[in-house]
């Protein structure tokens, strides 16, 4: 073991206070310390030629740099040692300057402790075992999960960059809640116009394989080779005969379900395509509501279908398939108004959520566009909104603000006003929050050009009494309770997680925050990754946001994801924890301490995998016969230290 | 004294909107927490709504912070040295007094 | 003689809260040794205790906030740990005051400072470690 | 106590039976007081079998790897610690054949007398089996909720004392500590293949009881074994049950 | 000459021993029962400092630690310690002789007490030791009510001289000299037939299983007498260092610990070099087993393994699991 010893005067910052030549002559007492000298500035070209030139002359094995903190130069000196032949975990750096040099002004008491610091650094390089970055393979296929706008968008953008994608939706068709709306804020453009050509560019793109109806069932592996289990549920319609020209579902007899996509405000047959411009165009059988699946009888649709697409026995397919990314895209939901009864929501059909409004405003809606109260159907002539039902309420709702319904309202508002001019319309708020590009000016025109009446106050109570709906009201400003009516009323619900978010996080072993997003792995640094290495978060599911922002999110997430697909090899991490299989019991308490799930018992031992561990150390400050240890901090390495710096 | 949580009141007034004695009142259940937290307890304690208060809770059910106004009207109304005299009330009132008011001022008669 | 102080600092947060401290100039004293671990939860009660037996007269351990640490769970499980090893020593009648727990965010240099000012002249009250020492000795018996 | 009748018998019978190969269980030492764990492999030694009140040794830990198909007679306490080393993977499962037996207590012996209840049986809670094939009277373990203050008194006075006097208790115990490790190597859960204070820390014992303690902590099963065995008398079990107390809390 | 008897009334042995008390330290009484630990510490203490070494400049000094010569004298010792004491004699007062050991062992008296009952588990009997006729420089015992003080060597008689005053040579009536004989209660410790083929009985495999290598027995017994050296830094400053002796135990996983390995690598070993040493070693070098049958171990085991049950599975007498 041949030790070199490099003290940095770092101009004056250390000089000031610390006697370098000192420090350089009293680490040659140690026997191994071979070589020891100053240098004004060690980081600097000349400074680091120097190490070059003393690690040749004398073989160094070992050095040690006594400058700034490693955080500043760690890798840099990592990349002077490798230069100059020796392996870059070699070189270990005593922090005199932040934590000496700078915070202690008595020269004795600073000079005193740089030296401890040397000794101790001394101790630990005397113990450092070369160290070899991994490599892992990558493969060269990303899955995202979820067919949304944020879904799409990402697989586009990835195909785009000329990787394979596989797109995985659970319901018949993609589009996702974006399908479901009429405009979208703030240009009032058409969600339609925006989302179909994306939805038939994903469909055509060689590149991107779509899975609808189907779901994710089990995902293993590490960042580049992740390998998930997918179920493409039984459509009992054979996809590549059908031609989508519809005369099964014209001829369908159940006619009275519910349809999912409108919200449960028309319906559907059991034989169905969720909406118009679904893609792919192909219709799935409902086996639960399906009369042939029920008792046998009926089987009409298969008769009349030409290409005789229609396969009752087609059975679930499960297949796996390798991934070296995976970008979760699972949207959200809108937030159940059952606690909410001061509503009437569930008692009055003219209490609608938003979303079920836009279904009425929608051309290809259940009323064909036209704006009826769902109880008679009549033109509505004056109608309140209610803002945040469910959000910022941290009794029975959710904590935050589901930023999109100040808008939306709005939206809604100027759309509504723009057809039927003559409708009055009322919106009970706390605070309008638009702060998107082109936002406030959009709310504003709601006020200012089409009148719509905004109260700084809400709503107590909603009774309907014939066909009215009377509400108990306060207005803050006029600060007065007053009474008022309307022909119908849209609350603003919340929106959370899709329910299919939980169990997803479980099988990717993705941290979740309390409310069921996914956590971002750093709101600045990483605010599209997922902690685990290889996950990437794409729109609602990482939290609200509009579509604008999620539209951003998801090329930044398919950014990053093809940030790792364009590598051939992944390099890992080196300082992760290996153990010593001589030594383990194999008793597994390091298996549940690890935030990675890098460690699994194999034939009675402990391995940790170098791809997914990120070398915190957990496990091997746990482990009882110190089996397991961690790469660059090893426990001798710890030791030593702490020996040197307490005698 | 009672923990009201005034503290975590956003001025939505969803309690006042929720009142069904509200209209009647003189300073509405959004005012009292408002008044309350910036230290004008005073105002709350004069005012005549705490005595109108019946003590159903519904401001508390609706509200979407935990704030407890119903609470806080209690806490005054103890501070107060107020009392309402039984037989002050005349016979008619009593009798069609709607039975939850009369709980309600009962309870606070002393 | 001045006591020895042990700090075990994550290298993610408290390491860059010292780095902030150095930066800003703040002082605190010279007998605070760090120690860089990646995480809190890479502090293992075989290091406290044997920074005790081999001399130290105070061991501090720095960790990122709950909820910050950069490996998500890593200080929850230091916090578990070394709240059963604390109450352990003071079971064993070891100065209670001579270990601390403190979550410093790499932007809280000054409370980096304040907490090492403070951890010392507490130990320093407490002066040199003799109990550890002597725990194994008879108090009059002299064969160390 | 006719438990010793039956597990002869069944120990003969499972052994005709083929079900096992070997029996775990105490055997008759030369003194009449001094019942020993031992492994019984031929039939006609079962007569030796013996299961009175100076049982007092632990037999879960003799099971860890062992390869054959094992009897083992387990009382609470050493079932628990068995259920524990079964979910550390130092067993396997299938290889033992476990019989619960009931157990009133066992005693202190010292120069052939039985002097009073073990301390780990007068304030034992543990009257369920987490895991057995089968039962020899079970139902006659006695001891109730009497027990759960009397576990944690020791502990709760010492907390009630000055810091100064607990330092005090502890230094004229450990005082006499000789590091004879039966502590450690009579644990069920203290089943490491080198023990970090013979490799990492040979010049360390002042911190010897702290880690075996903290090595214990969410394993120990409170079967009292390790100040049983120590030669000394020192209580190190409430150590134990100090890091057990502290996580109930 | 063989140096008379002589008696004292039992109420003023406590002056006796508060005169001897004034020349030198005394240590032990005649209690009831053997000591918990053997006197072996007295001469071989379970650490002890042998020398120091100081850095000065580029060399090293090295001081010695001095011998302890002081006198003492060890009251109360029975018969097997006594024959212990013997047996420790024998390995460290023949070549090579141990100073430490050799200074301690002339500086001090041994006075023994005959036993008139056998211990719960005592069976010095079994190894040939007459519990009512210890050896050492004096030898004393009660019957009826009366002290009697013998005087069984040079520095015996030394110490007797001090006290001429308090003793009287008078012997009261109907008393012969003899102490009480005990009832030979166990039966004689077995030794294997053949000494060196014990070595390869396949009864170890199973024996040694119930022992936790604690060492205890060890650390108990009169007659063990293995010990490692090691040398410490000072912890205060690293320019000194010392090096010390203390107890070992070949149960110790480290006792034979060398570069190359451990030539006794599992606990099996360990265990039956424990009692091949007892039982056979020391019969072949020294005609006499090891074993004093104080019975400590027997009473310390934490899992009640002992010598006599080994003995007798070695000597194949007892056929049961293990066989």
């Amino acid at each position: 073991m041949r030790i070199g010893v490099f003290v940095c005067h770092c101009g004056s910052n250390i000089k000031a206070t610390i006697d370098a030549e000192y420090i350089a002559a009293q680490v040659q007492q140690d026997a191994k310390v071979v070589h020891a000298a100053e240098y004004p500035y060690l980081c600097a070209e000349g400074g680091q030629q120097k190490i070059i030139n003393a690690v040749r002359e004398y073989q160094l094995t070992g050095v040690v740099i006594c400058a700034c903190s490693p955080r500043m130069h760690e890798n840099t000196f990592r990349k002077t040692a490798a230069k100059a032949g020796l392996n870059p975990y070699q070189i270990e750096i005593a922090n005199i300057r932040e934590q000496c040099s700078w915070v202690h002004k008595n020269k004795d008491a600073a000079t005193g402790k740089a030296l401890k610091l040397a000794k101790a650094a001394i101790a630990r390089v005397k113990l450092a075992l070369p160290l070899f970055a991994g490599e892992s393979a990558v493969t060269k296929r990303a899955l995202v999960i979820g067919g949304g706008i944020a879904g799409i968008q990402t697989a586009l953008d990835i195909a785009e960059a000329g990787f394979a994608v596989d797109l995985v939706e659970s319901t018949p068709s993609i589009g996702g809640k974006m399908a479901q709306l009429d405009k979208t804020f703030p240009t009032l453009d058409c969600a339609a116009c925006i989302l179909t050509p994306k939805m038939v560019d994903a469909a055509a793109h060689e590149k991107i394989t779509l899975h609808t109806y189907s779901e994710v069932e089990e995902v293993e592996g590490f960042v580049g080779n992740f390998t998930a289990t997918i179920r493409k549920k039984a459509r009992s319609v054979d996809m590549k005969k059908c031609t989508g020209c519809g005369a099964c579902w014209e001829k369908c007899p159940s006619k009275r379900i519910p349809s999912e996509f409108d919200c449960g405000l028309a319906n559907r047959t059991a034989i169905y395509t969720p909406f118009a411009q679904a893609v792919p165009n192909v219709p799935v059988i409902d086996r639960a509501t399906c009369i042939k699946f029920k008792n046998g009888r009926c089987g009409l649709c298969a008769d009349v279908c030409q290409p005789a697409a229609i396969d009752f026995t087609q059975e679930d397919a499960v297949f796996t398939q390798e991934y070296g990314v995976i970008i979760a895209a699972t949207g959200y939901q809108v937030f159940s108004l059952d606690a909410y009864g001061e509503y009437a929501y569930h008692d009055s059909k003219n209490v609608i959520t938003s979303l079920e409004l836009e279904r009425l405003m929608n051309a290809a809606g259940p009323t064909g566009g036209k704006l009826q109260r769902p109880s008679d159907g009549k033109a509505p002539k004056k109608i309140t909104f209610i803002q945040c039902v469910g959000s910022r309420d941290i009794t029975r709702g959710k904590p935050y603000c589901s930023k999109i319904c100040c808008m939306y309202t709005a939206k809604h508002a100027i759309a509504i006003k723009e057809k039927y001019p003559e409708a009055e319309i009322e919106i009970f708020y706390i605070d309008v929050r638009t702060p998107g590009k082109g936002f406030d000016e959009f709310y504003r025109r709601a006020v200012e050009v089409y009148g719509v009446r905004y109260i700084k106050g809400q709503v107590g109570k909603i009774a309907e009494m014939n066909g009215i709906l009377h509400m108990q009201a306060v207005d803050l400003l006029e600060n007065k309770r007053f009474d008022t009516t309307a022909d119908m009323v849209v609350l603003a619900a919340a929106i959370e997680p899709s329910p299919g978010a939980k169990p997803l996080a479980q099988m990717l072993a993705t941290p979740m925050d309390t409310l069921r997003f996914f956590s971002e792995a750093h709101p600045k640094l990483r605010p599209v990754e997922s902690a685990t290495a290889g996950i990437f978060l794409s729109g609602v599911c990482h939290g609200p946001k509009d579509i604008p922002e999620t539209v951003a999110q998801a090329s930044a997430a398919a950014c990053k994801a093809i940030g790792v697909l364009a590598k051939d090899k992944l390099i890992t991490n080196p300082c992760v924890a290996k153990v010593n299989d001589k030594k383990c019991t194999g008793c597994g308490r390091c298996i549940d301490v690890c935030p990675y799930k890098a460690i699994s018992l194999e034939s009675n031992a402990a391995e940790a995998n170098p791809a997914l561990c990120q070398g915190c150390g957990g496990c091997a400050s746990l482990c009882p016969s110190n089996a397991m240890d961690l790469n660059g901090f090893t426990h001798k390495q710890v030791l030593a230290e702490v020996d040197a710096l307490c005698r | 004294m009672w923990k009201t949580m005034i503290e975590r009141c956003m001025q939505c007034g969803r309690c006042s909107a929720a009142c069904p004695v509200a209209p009647f009142m003189d300073m509405p259940p959004h005012k009292w927490v408002y008044y309350a937290r910036n230290g004008e307890g005073e105002r709350v304690q004069n005012a005549g709504a705490i005595w109108q208060c019946l003590s159903c809770f519904c401001c508390e059910a609706r509200c979407p912070r935990g704030v407890k106004p119903a609470q806080l009207a209690e806490e005054k109304r103890a501070l107060s040295n107020k009392v309402v005299l039984l037989e002050s009330l005349s016979e008619h009132v009593i009798e069609n007094m709607p039975q939850q008011l009369l709980v309600a001022a009962l309870r606070k008669a002393r | 003689m001045s006591v020895k102080i042990v700090a075990f600092c994550c290298n993610w947060c408290s390491y860059a809260g010292a780095d902030l401290a150095g930066t800003s100039r703040l002082n605190y004293p010279a007998q605070v040794k760090i120690i860089r671990v990646p995480c809190s939860c890479r502090v293992d009660v075989q290091f406290i205790l044997r920074a005790f037996v081999r001399g130290a007269d105070g061991v501090i351990v720095c960790g990122c906030h709950l909820g910050d640490c950069h490996y998500s769970t890593g200080n929850y499980h230091a916090e578990g740990r070394l709240t059963q090893l604390f109450s352990l020593l003071d079971f064993m009648g070891f100065e209670r005051e001579r270990v601390h727990l403190e979550w410093i965010s790499a932007a809280e240099g000054a409370k980096f400072a304040a907490t090492m000012d403070a951890f010392v002249t507490q130990v320093s009250a407490l002066g040199k470690n003799e109990r550890y020492r002597n725990m194994y000795t008879k108090a009059g018996a002299q064969n160390e | 106590m006719n438990e010793q009748e039956k597990m002869r018998t069944r120990a003969k019978e499972l052994h005709a039976a083929g079900i096992i190969k070997q029996v775990l269980a105490w055997e008759a030492g030369a003194f009449p007081s001094y019942p020993a764990p031992a492994f019984f492999t031929k039939p006609n030694a079962f007569e030796k079998i013996v299961y009175n009140e100076f049982c007092t040794a632990n037999l879960s830990k003799y099971v860890i790897n062992i390869t054959e198909k094992t009897l083992i007679f387990l009382r609470p306490c050493d079932a628990h610690s068995f259920a524990q080393l079964v979910k550390e993977n130092q067993v396997k499962r299938e290889n033992t054949y476990v019989i619960a037996v009931g157990c009133e207590g066992c005693v202190q012996v010292d120069e052939g007398e039985a002097r009073d209840l073990l301390e780990s049986c007068r304030t034992c809670t543990k009257t369920d089996y987490p895991l057995f094939d089968e039962e020899i009277n079970t139902q006659n373990n006695p001891r109730e909720s009497t027990n759960k203050a009397a576990r944690f008194a020791e502990v709760t006075r010492l907390d009630s004392e000055e810091n100064t006097a607990r330092y005090a208790f502890w230094q004229a115990h450990f005082s006499q500590c000789i590091r004879c490790n039966a502590c450690r190597n009579i644990c069920p859960t203290c089943h490491c293949k080198e023990c970090v204070m013979d490799s990492d820390h040979p010049l360390d014992g002042q911190f010897y009881h702290a880690i075996r303690a903290l090595h214990q902590d969410g394993r120990c099963t409170d079967c009292g074994q390790c100040s049983r065995v120590c030669p000394r008398g020192i209580p190190v079990h409430l150590l134990n049950r100090k890091l057990i107390y502290t996580s109930n809390k | 000459m063989q140096s008379p008897v002589y008696t004292c009334s039992l109420d003023n042995v406590t002056q006796l021993i508060n005169r001897i008390a004034e020349k030198m330290p005394v240590y032990g009484d005649f209690g009831s029962s053997k000591t918990t630990l053997s006197p072996k510490g007295f001469f071989l203490p379970a650490l002890e400092k042998l020398y120091e070494t100081a850095k000065i400049n580029d060399s090293y000094k090295i001081t010695p630690a001095p011998p302890e010569n002081a006198p003492f004298v060890l009251l109360g010792i029975r018969a097997c310690d006594a024959a212990a004491i013997e047996i420790l004699d024998g390995v460290y007062l023949n070549d090579p002789i141990d100073p430490q050991y050799k200074a301690r062992r002339h500086a001090s008296y041994i006075v023994t007490f005959a036993c008139e009952t056998m211990g719960a588990n005592c069976f010095c009997q079994s190894v040939n030791i007459n519990p009512a006729a210890p050896k050492g420089d004096v030898k004393a015992w009660v019957k009826n009510g009366t002290f009697f003080w013998l005087a069984q060597s040079e520095k015996g008689e030394r110490l007797t001289e001090l006290l001429l005053d308090l003793l009287e040579r008078t012997i009261p009536a109907g008393n012969d000299l003899l102490p009480v004989e005990p009832p030979d209660s166990a039966p004689a410790l077995p030794l294997p037939a053949d000494m060196l083929s014990a070595f390869n009985a396949p009864v170890w495999d199973n024996l040694h299983r119930a022992c936790i290598a604690c060492g205890t027995c060890t650390f108990l017994c009169p007659t063990c007498q293995c010990y490692d050296i090691s040398s410490h830094e000072c912890t205060e400053n690293s320019e000194k260092t010392h090096c010390t002796r203390q107890w070992d135990a070949c149960l110790y996983p480290g006792f034979t610990q060398m570069a190359h390995g451990n030539p006794r690598p599992s606990k099996k070993e360990r265990f039956r070099q424990r009692f091949m040493h007892k039982l056979v070693y020391h019969m072949q070098k020294y005609g006499t087993s090891a074993c004093v049958g104080c019975g400590r171990c027997v009473n310390k085991c934490p899992v009640n393994m002992n010598i006599v049950k080994v003995a007798h599975v070695l000597a194949q007498e007892e056929v049961n699991a293990y066989v």
